[in-house]
């Protein structure tokens, strides 16, 4: 059966984020107040076919970590998408 | 929206009496698919139906031209068995929508204008022109377009050395975003976009098709932006045209395609661009005089249920068409698995049908399979060559002769000249910095100098000590008050340019960016700067060898500026050391090489300075064009810093031309580039700081008796000697050095961060 | 003659340039596709610049599961000299044969031009024939360039003096001014400034010669 | 109060995503089989200061479609982070 998963790779907490800081920094000029911590991450969506779902987060969870990132400065963290749809 | 329904063939931005030619052609009704193809085929972006009758004037034959107009990319024979492709294109409007994307595909595609020729793409540059930077939206397009080059052009491994940058507000609406491209290639390998040979296969290589930027070139490319905001309010309907380059794709193509051609496996190749595959395989079976079966079910799709006008129009980006022989189809597919570039037999050429009346016609025939139902089938050459040919009214702007009598050279200096040159400099690094310049090692000269210099060499390039040149150059103010003799100093200017790295002038291309040509004063523009075109490179010995056009840059009704952009290519013989550049030596003398004097009506005009345009003066005369006294300076410069390359002892330590700004402008230059000030002895009016026109040139000398002795007639004016923290001119400027180099080189960061 | 290897993935597009500088330097250069599996003849192995895969995902982080990923692993393994220069520095971090990873600059732009480098360690194959603290004009070309690791490792680099260049005006905010770094064993370096593009005065820079010639000077065949 | 929130910002349908069509291309490569259908994302996590759920998700929503995203292109849609924490 196929799932759809999500993985989203953030940044290692004290790992620096110069996306996220320079979206902050942009933000009270184009009118946005109250807006901090901001932090980029990205997220990759697929189809997985896998027994179960845990099967499924499972295989999901090692291409978070094997591939889509890099261990020394990301956390790769898997997810069943909402509704299980693409 | 429930006005009554378009009859399709408007719908398609075809009007009454070209479905009236449709059907004089066919000689019966088109279907919808026809239609479809003839839609695109017949836009104003792809058939050039407004402008082809004027840019038949342009002089466009020399000794050295191998391919001039027509073909994909012009292309002259540098000498030492190596040809030099180029091309110049517009992405104008897709960069109004989505700036990154559009700048980006708008690189791949002139990269692949050049690499069907045959040639390695070795150089791009970008000439660009946006609203003034006090604005947030104008902030958001630079920052797209130019990172979108920068993401696409390093990426794809094609260095970029140059480029054009200028912010009006006559372009707020209406972005243009050219992009030109150089390559080089065996003589001998050079090929054109033909099919031929009957039985032949039409391979599809590249990218799956989508339904990205259908409809692009005649919906998105062939019509002007309705509101005044230009892209910023445009309706939904038109953004599904918006493309996604992919210049990791492009580049295993331009890797695989080159292969092929050096392995000799393809007849003709041709690129992908506006129009998709109707139009290569149309244009391509034209020029051989064939017909060409296409299978739309054998054409790769990225996506499920496309309809068949869909797939035929679509412009997904990144792919090539290769007209090959049956047998060489497994070699063919071989070596493009090993780029991992897919590759798929599309279409096969047939032969010509042979009419009644005894002609013979090359059809193209869509079909579903090879050997299934004809969708569509109409004569290749009509969409390719026959689409019918305007002669649209042209008439000078009424106002033009009280705009020019609005002439701010009499106008008395106001305010501080020290500061109205501090406010004109500017350093265009915050964009070049974002662009590879040197990738293959050959970028003697890169960007923020007069003109780009490298050296005629390339993998799989015979060897050579020669150097090419270019330079981009457009000059909108000029040409708003004078389109003809605008273009004529444009161009001499861009001569100029190619003198400061030592090359001599070669061949042109152009870009001719203009409003909508339904208005009369705009195509009155686009025809009076053929003609200047036309006359200075009749004067300067220089064919036009390839361009583009694009019009309806205009929203809400207003037109911009016209904007012609030549690029324009050059070669120095000898290119073993760099030339000397901007940095004079302290204790040398700087000279005025060239006329002090502009001529005609004005000594000094300021009509269409940066000088003036700042101070909201848009009015006033420009200089006349006079190649009798530009060539012999030109000759000389040339000479002088030709003789530097070739690593022959010299006295010149520095060479720069008088360009946007004027003297005083190119004064500062210099003296940022060294660090070094400068005492102007003769007395310089407020004009002459700040007049521009083409065919003067700031040099400096070590041995100003050598130097004099070697320019015999050409006229030298002893401006000073090198030395000291400042700059000063008469009583009119005087700035260090220091404040100088940090207004120039912060100037565009600043107005880029710019709140609000 | 010495035979240097230059690895070339989908989408590098230094190979010529790498290549060009090897030759230059007396040394024979041959190109290696990225999914041979024998690297046995060569004497060093360069992997170039450019945007392997497209950069896609992660610089080098596809890159690093090509077929000769697992030779070059061995090569260095068994003292080879290899070197990465920009995406090939970004390889190997990926590939985990050297130390930390590479983030997008500071402003978030692709960067193009000279920096000052300063020699930190002569202690490997691309600096022994430098001096320490001997200033070198060589360009920077990506945007992916900024060195990061954690507080340990970078302790540990500089108390092995593995950082071997360092940037004077740290253009895009590298840990460290780092510029270069090599392995334990030395003969691994990476760096994200091209010192084959500053070997000709004639284009700029010759400054990058004492680094390529160290590097050549290093090759050795691993049999 | 403070609201942590997550805008996604994806590719509209129909838009080409070579990202993800290079990612899926090399994946029976490195061993992964039954992966298809994928595509990269980025997405943006901030802390927002509003007087309810609704007011930071609108917010969030306009800030996702004005600066971190681009309309002609991308979706961006706006939810709470889990647990409400960064
Ligand atoms: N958009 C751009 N991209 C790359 N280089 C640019 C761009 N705009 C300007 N430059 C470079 O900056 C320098 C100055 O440009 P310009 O003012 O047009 O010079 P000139 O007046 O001599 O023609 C040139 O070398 C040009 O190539
Ligand atoms: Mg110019």
């Amino acid at each position: 059966m196929n799932y759809f998963v999500i993985v989203d790779v953030t940044l290692r907490e004290g790992i620096a984020d110069p996306e996220g800081a320079t979206i902050e920094r942009a933000l009270p000029a184009l009118g946005f107040t109250g807006v901090t911590n901001v932090h980029a991450a990205k997220s990759f969506r697929f189809e997985v076919e896998a027994t179960s779902e845990s099967a499924a987060l499972e295989k999901a969870n090692s291409l978070g970590e094997r591939l889509l990132s890099n261990p020394v400065i990301e956390n790769a963290v898997a997810r069943l998408a909402p509704g299980n749809r693409a | 929206m429930n006005s009554p329904v378009e009859p399709l063939h408007r719908a398609l931005g075809l009007t009454d009496s070209e479905l009236g030619d449709i059907r004089g052609v066919l000689a019966r009704d088109p279907n919808a698919l026809e239609l479809a193809l003839y839609g695109v085929m017949w836009s104003e972006h792809c058939s050039y139906k407004s402008s082809r009758i004027h840019l038949k004037r342009l002089p466009t034959k020399a000794e050295h031209v191998l391919v001039g107009p027509g073909e994909n990319a012009g292309v002259i024979d540098a000498g030492d068995g190596i040809a030099v492709a180029i091309r110049i294109e517009s992405h104008n409007h897709p960069s109004a929508i989505e700036p990154y994307q559009g700048a980006a595909t708008g690189v791949g595609g002139i990269l692949r204008d050049v690499f069907t020729m045959g040639a390695r793409p070795l150089v791009v540059m970008d000439p660009l022109f946006f609203g003034e930077l006090d604005d947030a939206r104008q902030r958001w397009l630079v920052e797209g377009v130019v990172s979108g080059i920068s993401g696409y052009g390093n990426s794809v491994g094609v260095p970029t050395v140059g480029g054009e940058l200028t912010f009006d507000t006559c372009y707020a609406s209406n972005p243009l975003v050219n992009v030109l491209c150089a390559g080089a290639l065996p003589v001998e390998r050079l090929v054109l976009g033909v099919a031929s040979g009957v039985g032949n296969l039409a391979v599809l290589l590249g990218s799956t098709t989508g339904r990205d930027g259908i409809g692009g070139v005649s919906v998105l490319a062939s019509a002007g932006f309705a509101g005044d905001d230009g892209a910023a309010s445009l309706d939904d309907a038109k953004r599904p045209s918006v493309q996604v380059g992919d210049p990791y794709e492009e580049k295993r193509l331009i890797e695989a395609c080159l292969e092929l051609l050096d392995r000799g496996l393809v007849v003709g190749i041709q690129d992908l661009g506006g129009a998709g595959i109707v139009c290569a395989t149309s244009e391509t079976a034209a020029r051989g005089g064939v017909g060409m079966d296409v299978d739309v079910s054998a054409i790769p799709l990225r996506e499920p249920g496309m309809a068949p006008y869909e797939i035929m129009t679509s412009e997904s980006q990144e792919r090539m068409l290769a007209i090959i022989t049956p047998e060489n189809w497994s070699a063919v597919e071989a070596l493009c698995a090993k780029w991992e570039v897919r590759a798929s037999v599309i279409g096969r050429v047939v032969a010509p049908v042979v009419l009644e009346d005894g002609r013979s016609v090359g059809m193209l025939r869509v079909r579903d399979g090879f050997d299934g139902e004809v969708l569509a089938e109409v004569p290749a050459s009509s969409l390719a060559d026959e689409a019918p040919l305007y002669d649209r009214p042209r008439r000078r702007p009424e106002d033009l002769d009280d705009i020019r009598d609005d002439d701010p050279s009499l106008d008395e200096p106001v305010g501080s000249p020290n500061d109205d040159l501090l406010d004109l400099l500017i350093d265009p690094a915050w964009v070049y910095r974002q662009y590879d310049s040197q990738l293959f090692l050959n970028t003697v000269v890169g960007p923020g100098r007069d003109a780009a210099l490298l050296r005629l060499a390339g993998p799989g390039l015979p060897a050579s000590q020669r150097g090419f040149a270019i330079s981009t150059d457009s000059n909108p103010r000029w040409c708003a008050l004078d389109p003809r003799v605008g273009i004529a100093l444009t161009i001499a200017e861009s001569v100029a340019n190619l003198a400061c790295v030592g090359a001599s002038a070669k061949a042109v291309v152009n870009c001719l960016n203009f409003g909508n040509p339904e208005h009369p004063e705009v195509m009155w523009q686009l025809s009076e700067t053929v003609d200047g075109m036309s006359e200075a490179c009749d004067a300067l010995g220089l064919p036009v060898i390839g361009g583009n056009v694009s019009l309806y840059n205009e929203s809400g009704g207003n037109d911009i500026d016209p904007t012609p952009v030549v690029g324009l290519l050059g070669i120095v013989d000898q290119l073993v050391a760099p030339p000397p550049g901007w940095a004079w030596r302290d204790g040398d003398t700087v000279v005025l090489v060239g006329e002090r004097e502009a001529p005609g009506e004005r000594t000094f005009p300021l009509g269409g300075s940066r000088w003036a345009t700042l101070r909201g003066r848009r009015g006033g005369r420009i200089s006349d064009f006079d190649p009798s006294r530009i060539v012999p300076v030109i000759d000389f410069v040339v000479g002088e810093v030709a003789s530097v390359c070739a690593a022959r002892a010299s006295d010149v330590s520095a060479v720069h031309d008088v360009g946007g700004g004027g003297l005083a402008v190119a004064l500062s230059e210099m003296a940022a580039s060294t660090a070094l000030g400068v005492l102007i002895e003769p007395s310089i009016t407020h004009a002459e700081l700040f007049s521009e026109f083409p065919g003067r040139f700031v040099m400096a000398t070590s041995d100003f008796e050598a130097f004099e002795a070697r320019a015999g007639s050409v006229r030298l004016t002893r401006l000073g000697t090198v030395g000291g923290g400042r700059l000063v001119i008469g009583a009119l400027i005087d700035l260090s050095v220091e404040q100088i180099v940090t207004r120039r080189s912060g100037a565009l960061e600043a107005a880029l961060n710019a709140l609000g | 003659m010495k035979r240097f290897g230059v690895v070339i993935f989908p989408g590098s597009n230094c190979e010529y340039d790498a290549a060009l500088g090897v030759t230059q330097l007396g040394a024979e250069a041959e190109f290696v596709w990225h999914s041979d599996t024998d690297l046995s003849r060569f004497d060093g192995i360069i992997l170039p610049g450019g945007f392997a895969h497209g950069d896609y995902l992660r610089p080098g982080a596809l890159a690093r599961f090509s077929p000769v990923m697992k030779a070059v692993a061995h090569f260095a393994l068994e003292g080879g000299p290899v070197l990465g220069i920009c995406n090939g520095f970004q390889v190997l971090t990926e590939a985990g044969l050297l130390a930390g990873a590479l983030q997008k600059n500071r402003g978030l732009t692709f960067l193009s031009h000279d920096t000052t480098l300063i020699v930190a360690s002569t202690r490997s194959v691309l600096t022994s024939e430098a001096t320490i603290g001997q200033e070198l004009v060589v360009p920077i070309n990506h945007f992916s360039g900024a060195y990061t690791c954690d507080d340990a490792t970078y302790e540990s680099l500089v108390a092995n003096e593995q950082v071997i260049l360092r940037y004077r005006d740290n253009p895009n905010g590298s840990r460290g001014d780092v510029a270069g770094i090599c392995n334990e064993t030395r003969n691994v370096v990476g760096l994200m400034p091209h010192p084959e593009r500053a070997m000709s005065t004639l284009l700029g820079s010759a400054d990058g010669l004492v680094l390529m010639s160290s590097f050549v000077s290093a090759g050795i065949a691993v049999g």
